[in-house]
């Protein structure tokens, strides 16, 4: 608790932590992110990156801690409520449905019909389908609506996911390594991508590509067993020696 | 090869024999075999020459173990019919269907058998469990079904011939012998987890309390199949019953008798009488591993009399010497000769003629001695203690009078 | 007084017995264990590998009382080497032919595996009958050992204890001590990258499964000791089986030997105080209810992904 | 694409296929069958519910369920206890210690009819339980499982044990379900005789009218969104997860259809057959309603009708002619199937067959190839959930 009145973060994550067998894979975390903030958090490998994306969306149970979004305990809940509270998570692999079209992809996110007997009697209205063009002009792929999502090609499936949250447009959008696999041009588009959509939500970023880290950061965490190594700026975090020393040095 | 080619150069003369039969049969049956419109008035697959039968086991799935004997026996004995001359100048055939160890198969076979085959009679069924299936079939067709194996009793079809022994005829006079016999006061009563079992015990520790003056100080029921007897030889230790009367069937009595003997639980120390191990059973149990407890059966397949020395060898003859006869594969063969007894008494093939004739019909060529029909349809028989032998045989050491078979006993239901 | 160590008496025969049946549990779960739990392939067929051990056992008692009959007493030590081998050699085969082309699809290997059972139950009624069939055991595994008047302890129980011990112990050397044991479980943590250290994860795959299978041979041979053999004999086993590795948690050999031991102790406590039908049926029910709150089974890691 | 016909019928491709079905069951079979064949395939089609189930839960959903006969045994039951009150007048077993309840309850001493059989003597409610107690257990199991997140295989093996459990219980209370027996000696649903041969006959209809009801119904929730759930969610679970779908509810949903499929073939079995008995509760015949539904192919609701079909017509042959090769015919089905044709007969005809007919343009599509040495019934489905068939030769012609 701060003294003085500052915007209430949407996302405020105290003393996070879980143990696998004794090994403190997150250990007493504390992490806090604003409205309209794009946040990339980087790390060595193992450092607990995904893991705290686990327990964020719920796909990891704390050991003890604390996770509050609009001041809602996510420990507790369940990964679909967590969900319908307005978190989207995009996986590290991009995970779409090869098999169906990227409208119907699309589709299978919009936020109704979410229940069994809404999903049975879910009915392709016109609000649905302009909302999928929407979101497929957004992501760039308003071309290719009605070609199989595996024909896609890999950049192209990470936008389809990206757009898959859009569509159930969350407050929180969590990416984990959105640019992997991406050639040059791809990772510009992805940032302008996510410059776009940052606006009016936050964005809590996992990512190794300096670069792209660079040209969308508000604010960068260093992750590093488990703990927070360093916060800050960019420029103020890779200046820091502790950073250098665990991560950027070698 | 080999004994493909003795195989078929046997049947050539013999078929040669047969066909010769048949046509001595066409001409005398001109003469002396009544038509077939006289002694067949309801439609049934009966030619002047010719009565088809249906033979309606398990020859595949679990239960073959135990039908194949049935098979067997029904074999030999039509065999046997057929070349004294048939059936009213008739010779019989076969069509053999298999249940598959399956009810609703049975049931479905039955029905085959009946509705299309229009077969004078069927022999077969083994567990009641296929018997209860194919039952309604029978009453609503009007068929005949001749059934071997000793059973629990609580039923009685016009439509059905139960050639082997119900609860009360298997079960009173073996524990009126061990109560006699050993002095037995206290019992231990144990089955498989059906209903044959559970009914059986039903009737004895009634006749164990209220006639016997005894004492149950145990009864309980294993799922068919179980393994695993370790608890039930400690509670029978502790319990000490001067007999254990046994109803386990299946692969469950290798398991328990071999369990028994390992505990320590030998016939030197204890009394045993089972209600469920024939000859047939101690192939696979092995003599060694019973050796001295009792069973309980109308019949054993080392009976001293000329009947069962006579079938014994035919059977022996046919199927092998080391072809073991059970008590049920007996009853098996009894069921083509007590057909023909009552076709030949009542003139006729047509089921309620033929039921109406069964009734009061005597047999004294039976391995098993003198057998006689009841108006229930079930048969007078006498009930043999065995004791096991380490050679996989039983030395008959009791035989009860004739009794009375009776499906409903009063008092012990 | 008389009556108390009576008391005792039982009861130590009773805690036998629930050893007893544990170490059959934990014999027939042993293959399956490494099978299951090592390579996620789920063999329906497993209890007819069981059967081919019980047969051989059955084929060797009968060869040896027919042509040396003196060597009677002691057949059974060959038989249980031919069974783990002879079970071995058909799993390895099933392996070849089957089994490798199924890998990642787990419920298929269910289905091809039941199949395979199928015709295995033919395979043994076809060659040795649909009687079940006892091999005659030697005198010294016959009757009972007695510490003192009270107590019997049966010889074959202890024959399979025995047996149950040295597979164990066996396994445990193989997995966590030898070089290969090394291999099948760093093929199970990391298929992929096992391969690029040099492994051969087709041949370590094929000498797990034929390794799991020779381990049911043994199990069947001890088995013909306390029961019967027919062609549908190793059915009877599979559900258990399944239960005990499923219970234990599937990649734990201590897991699968704590579940064989809980669902024993349970079997044979409640099989004292109820009937033996009802008692089954108690102790399945309470491992699928404790299947419902520890998904994974009682002795799951935790891994993070 | 839009029209809710359309979802029913699956398109012209499906709806044709349906029809070729629909024929084949309503007017090939009746005109070319006599009364006892008929009542064979009345037997067979109730198997195809159950088969139709498992290609919602496990072709769609992938759930693989190893306890449907529990479900096709509750349903059978229900109808059967219905059935033994009917047939146990006082006036018929006035020869029993108590008349007036089923026989076997009178041999095991039991002098009053049980709680839980009460209700059953009324048809209404016998109806509703043939469906509801089996949906309900589907739904206690589904919520036990799928909440909690058991594996597929876990499932598997669990669904295994509880049939094992519900097996033992059946035969271990015979005074209350009539035990290793089962309920026999069934006679007249609401003083119809059942046993006659325009009984049996009206009853075939019902059953196949029923089926076909399951089947449209069936592709109806394939059609919706549910269905692509259903797919999303065996390829990528995590991402339906994390896109705010509860997946367990729809797991439990679809268990829960398929048991009530299932239950439905089970209460039209005891009708058609007149008894019911613990061997269909069990594991063994569980499993094989599973190949009925692979060999049809697991994701085509028509192949599944044509599966059930072809598998017991082949083990009613085989049987007959060659016992001793009916369980390597089975066992090298089950390899088969899942080694190489793991679409089934459905995915065969996809890949063959309908090429083969395009080809030779015929105008007419009835006349499939007459394949090798089995009737070649190829009902195909399109990977994606469009379903159609064209069948079919006639199943049996000989006697």
């Amino acid at each position: 608790m701060t003294g003085f009145q500052m915007p209430k973060p949407v996302l405020a994550i105290e003393g996070l932590t879980v143990s696998f067998d004794g090994f403190k894979a997150v250990d007493d975390l504390n992490l806090y992110l604003d409205r309209n903030e794009v946040r990339v958090v980087i790390g060595p490998n193992g450092a607990g990156k995904t893991t705290v994306l686990d327990l964020i969306c719920g796909k990891t149970r704390a050991t003890s801690g604390s996770i509050q979004f609009d001041g809602r305990e996510l420990t507790k809940m369940k990964e679909f409520d967590i969900v319908r509270a307005g978190v989207g998570r995009k996986f590290q692999n991009p995970s779409i449905y090869e098999n169906l079209s990227v409208f119907e992809n699309l589709e299978m996110s919009y936020p109704a019909g979410r229940k069994v007997f809404g999903a049975l009697f879910f009915k392709r209205s016109a609000e649905v389908i302009a909302r999928v063009e929407e979101v497929a002009a957004e992501i760039g792929l308003a071309g290719q609506l009605h070609s199989e999502a595996g024909l896609l090609s890999h950049g192209q499936k990470q936008w389809l996911e990206i757009g898959m949250l859009l569509m159930q447009d969350p407050e929180l959008l969590m990416l984990d390594e959105p640019v992997a696999g991406m050639s040059v041009s791809e990772r510009a588009q992805t940032a302008e991508l996510l410059k776009r959509i940052s606006q009016g939500r936050s964005v809590l970023v996992i990512e190794h590509d300096m670069e792209f880290v660079k040209s969308i950061a508000h604010k960068v965490t260093v992750l590093h067993q488990g703990k927070v190594l360093a916060e800050g700026s960019m420029d103020a975090v890779q200046n820091n020696p502790k950073v250098i020393e665990v991560y950027l040095g070698h | 090869m080999d004994s493909k080619l003795t195989g078929s150069s046997r049947r050539l003369p013999r078929r040669l024999a047969q066909g010769a039969a048949a046509l001595s049969m066409l001409a005398m049956s001109i003469f002396a075999s009544t038509a077939s419109a006289e002694v067949n008035t309801t439609g049934l697959a009966v030619t002047d020459t010719e009565v088809v039968v249906g033979q309606l086991h398990s020859a595949t799935g679990t239960m073959a173990i135990s039908e194949t004997g049935s098979i067997q026996a029904e074999r030999l004995a039509i065999e046997q019919i057929n070349a004294s001359g048939g059936i009213l100048g008739r010779q019989i055939k076969v069509i053999q269907e298999d249940g598959a160890s399956d009810w609703p198969t049975f049931a479905e076979k039955a029905k085959k058998l009946l509705e299309r085959d229009k077969v004078a009679a069927v022999f077969g069924c083994w567990t009641s469990a296929s018997r209860k299936a194919v039952l309604p079939i029978f009453e609503r067709e009007n068929g005949l079904l001749y059934y071997p194996t000793f059973y629990e009793g609580l039923e009685q079809s016009k439509n059905v011939v139960y050639t082997g022994q119900e609860a009360t005829q298997q079960i009173l006079a073996g524990l009126d012998w061990v109560a006699k016999e050993k002095g037995a006061k206290t019992f231990y009563l144990l089955g498989s987890d059906y209903i044959w079992p559970r009914t059986s015990m039903k009737i004895a520790r009634k006749h164990i309390e209220n006639v016997l003056g005894g004492k149950v100080v145990g009864e309980e029921y294993y799922p068919l199949g179980n393994t695993q007897f370790g608890s039930l030889t400690n509670k029978i230790k502790l319990r000490k019953p001067d007999v254990i009367f046994a109803a386990v069937v299946g692969g469950s009595n290798v398991a328990f008798y071999k369990q028994l003997k390992a505990a320590g639980i030998t016939a030197d120390k204890q009394t045993l009488l089972t209600l469920s191990v024939t000859e047939d059973e101690l192939l696979g149990i092995g003599g060694e591993n019973m050796a001295g407890f009792y069973a309980s059966m109308k019949y054993f397949q080392s009976l001293d009399n000329p009947n069962n020395a006579e079938f014994v060898k035919a059977f022996k003859a046919k199927y092998g010497s080391d072809a073991v006869i059970g008590d049920v594969t007996q009853a098996a063969y009894l069921g083509p000769w007590l057909w023909k007894a009552a076709v030949e008494k009542a003139g006729s093939f047509d089921v309620d003629k033929v039921v109406a004739a069964s009734a009061g019909l005597e047999l004294d060529t039976a391995p098993e001695g003198y057998v006689k029909v009841h108006e229930n349809q079930h048969l007078w028989s006498k009930t043999r203690i065995g004791q096991v032998q380490a050679d996989g045989q039983f030395s008959v050491v009791y035989e009860s009078d004739l009794i009375e078979p009776n499906p409903f006993p009063k008092g012990y239901q | 007084m008389e009556w108390l160590s009576e008391f005792g008496a039982i009861a130590a025969m009773q805690g036998f017995n629930g050893l007893s049946v544990f170490c059959v549990l934990l014999l027939m779960a042993l293959g399956l264990a490494i099978i299951f739990g090592q390579m996620g392939v789920i063999n329906m067929a497993h209890g007819e590998f069981l059967t081919v051990g019980a047969y051989t056992t059955y084929l060797v008692s009968v060869l040896t009382l027919k042509y040396l009959p003196e060597l009677q007493p002691y057949y059974f030590f060959v038989a249980i080497v031919l069974s783990f081998v002879i079970a071995g050699a058909l799993g390895w085969l099933a392996e070849w032919a089957l089994i490798s082309k199924l890998y990642h699809r787990p419920l298929d290997t269910l289905l091809a595996t039941w199949g395979l059972s199928l015709v295995m139950q033919q395979a043994f009624r076809s060659i040795f009958g649909a009687r079940e069939v006892s091999a005659s055991m030697p005198d010294w595994l016959m009757g009972s050992f007695n510490p003192t008047d009270a107590i019997d302890i049966p010889r074959n129980g202890l024959f399979v204890m025995a047996v149950t011990l040295l597979l164990t112990a066996a396994i445990f050397f193989l997995l966590y001590r030898s070089r290969w044991g090394l291999q099948v479980r760093a093929t199970v943590q990391n298929r992929v990258m096992s391969r690029a250290v040099g492994i051969n994860t087709k041949k370590v795959d094929r000498m797990t499964f034929a390794l799991g299978c020779g381990v049911a041979g043994v199990a069947g041979a001890a088995f013909t000791t306390i029961g019967s053999t027919g062609p549908t004999s190793g059915s009877l086993y599979i559900v258990d089986t399944f239960l005990v590795v499923v219970f234990g948690g599937a990649a734990s050999l201590f897991g699968t030997i704590a579940s064989a031991f809980s669902i024993a102790q349970t079997q044979s406590i409640a099989e004292f105080f109820i009937s033996g039908s009802m008692a089954k049926v108690l102790t399945l029910s309470a491992v699928i209810l404790i299947l419902m709150l520890r998904p994974q089974g009682l002795f799951s890691i935790k891994v993070r992904k | 694409m839009n029209s809710t016909l359309d979802k029913f019928f699956g398109g012209k491709q499906g709806g044709i296929g349906l029809l070729v079905l629909a024929a084949l069951i309503l007017v090939v079979f009746p005109l070319a069958l006599d009364s006892f064949r008929l009542n064979m395939v009345g037997k067979y089609l109730t198997y195809a519910f159950v088969a139709v189930g498992l290609v919602l839960c496990w072709g769609y959903g992938g759930i693989l369920s190893l306890g449907q006969g529990i479900f096709f045994g509750l349903g059978g039951y229900c109808m059967a206890m219905f059935l033994k009150l009917e047939a146990s007048d006082p006036e018929s077993t006035k020869i029993q210690s108590t008349p007036g309840i089923p026989d076997f309850m009178d041999w095991n001493q039991i002098t009053e009819l049980p709680l839980f059989w009460q209700p059953f003597q009324s048809f209404g409610f016998t109806l509703l339980a043939v469906v509801a107690v089996p949906a309900i257990l589907a739904l206690v199991i589904g919520m036990a499982m799928f909440k909690r997140r058991v594996g597929d295989v876990y499932f598997s093996i669990v669904t295994q044990a509880i049939a094992a459990i519900l097996t033992i219980l059946i035969i271990g209370q015979q005074g209350l379900t009539g035990g290793v027996n089962g309920i026999t000696d069934l006679k007249t649903l609401l003083g119809w005789d059942i046993r006659t041969d325009e009984a049996k006959i009206i009853l075939y209809f019902v059953n196949a009218a029923l089926l076909l009801g399951c089947i449209l119904i069936g592709r109806f929730i394939l059609a919706s969104k549910l269905g692509r759930l259903l797919m999303a969610m065996r390829d990528k679970e995590e991402r339906v997860r994390f896109s705010g779908y509860d997946v367990a509810s729809f797991k439990i949903f679809v268990f829960c259809v398929a048991a009530s499929f299932s239950a439905i073939g089970g209460a039209m079995f005891t009708l058609q057959v007149g008894f019911m008995s613990p061997s269909f509760v069990g594991i063994v015949p569980s499993i094989e309603m599973v190949i009925f539904a692979a060999v049809g192919g697991r994701m085509s609701l028509l192949g599944a009708v044509y599966g059930a079909l072809l598998v017991n017509y082949g083990k009613t042959v085989f049987s007959e002619s060659f016992p001793e090769l009916w369980l390597y015919f089975m066992g090298g089905l089950f390899i088969a199937v899942v080694m190489y044709f793991p679409n089934g007969l459905a995915g065969l005809w996809h890949s063959h067959a309908s090429k083969w007919l395009a080809r030779l343009r015929l105008p007419s599509r009835r006349q499939p190839p007459a394949a090798a040495a089995q009737p070649a019934e190829q009902p195909p489905a399109s990977g994606a959930g469009t379903i159609d068939a064209v069948p079919a030769k006639q199943l049996e012609s000989t006697p």
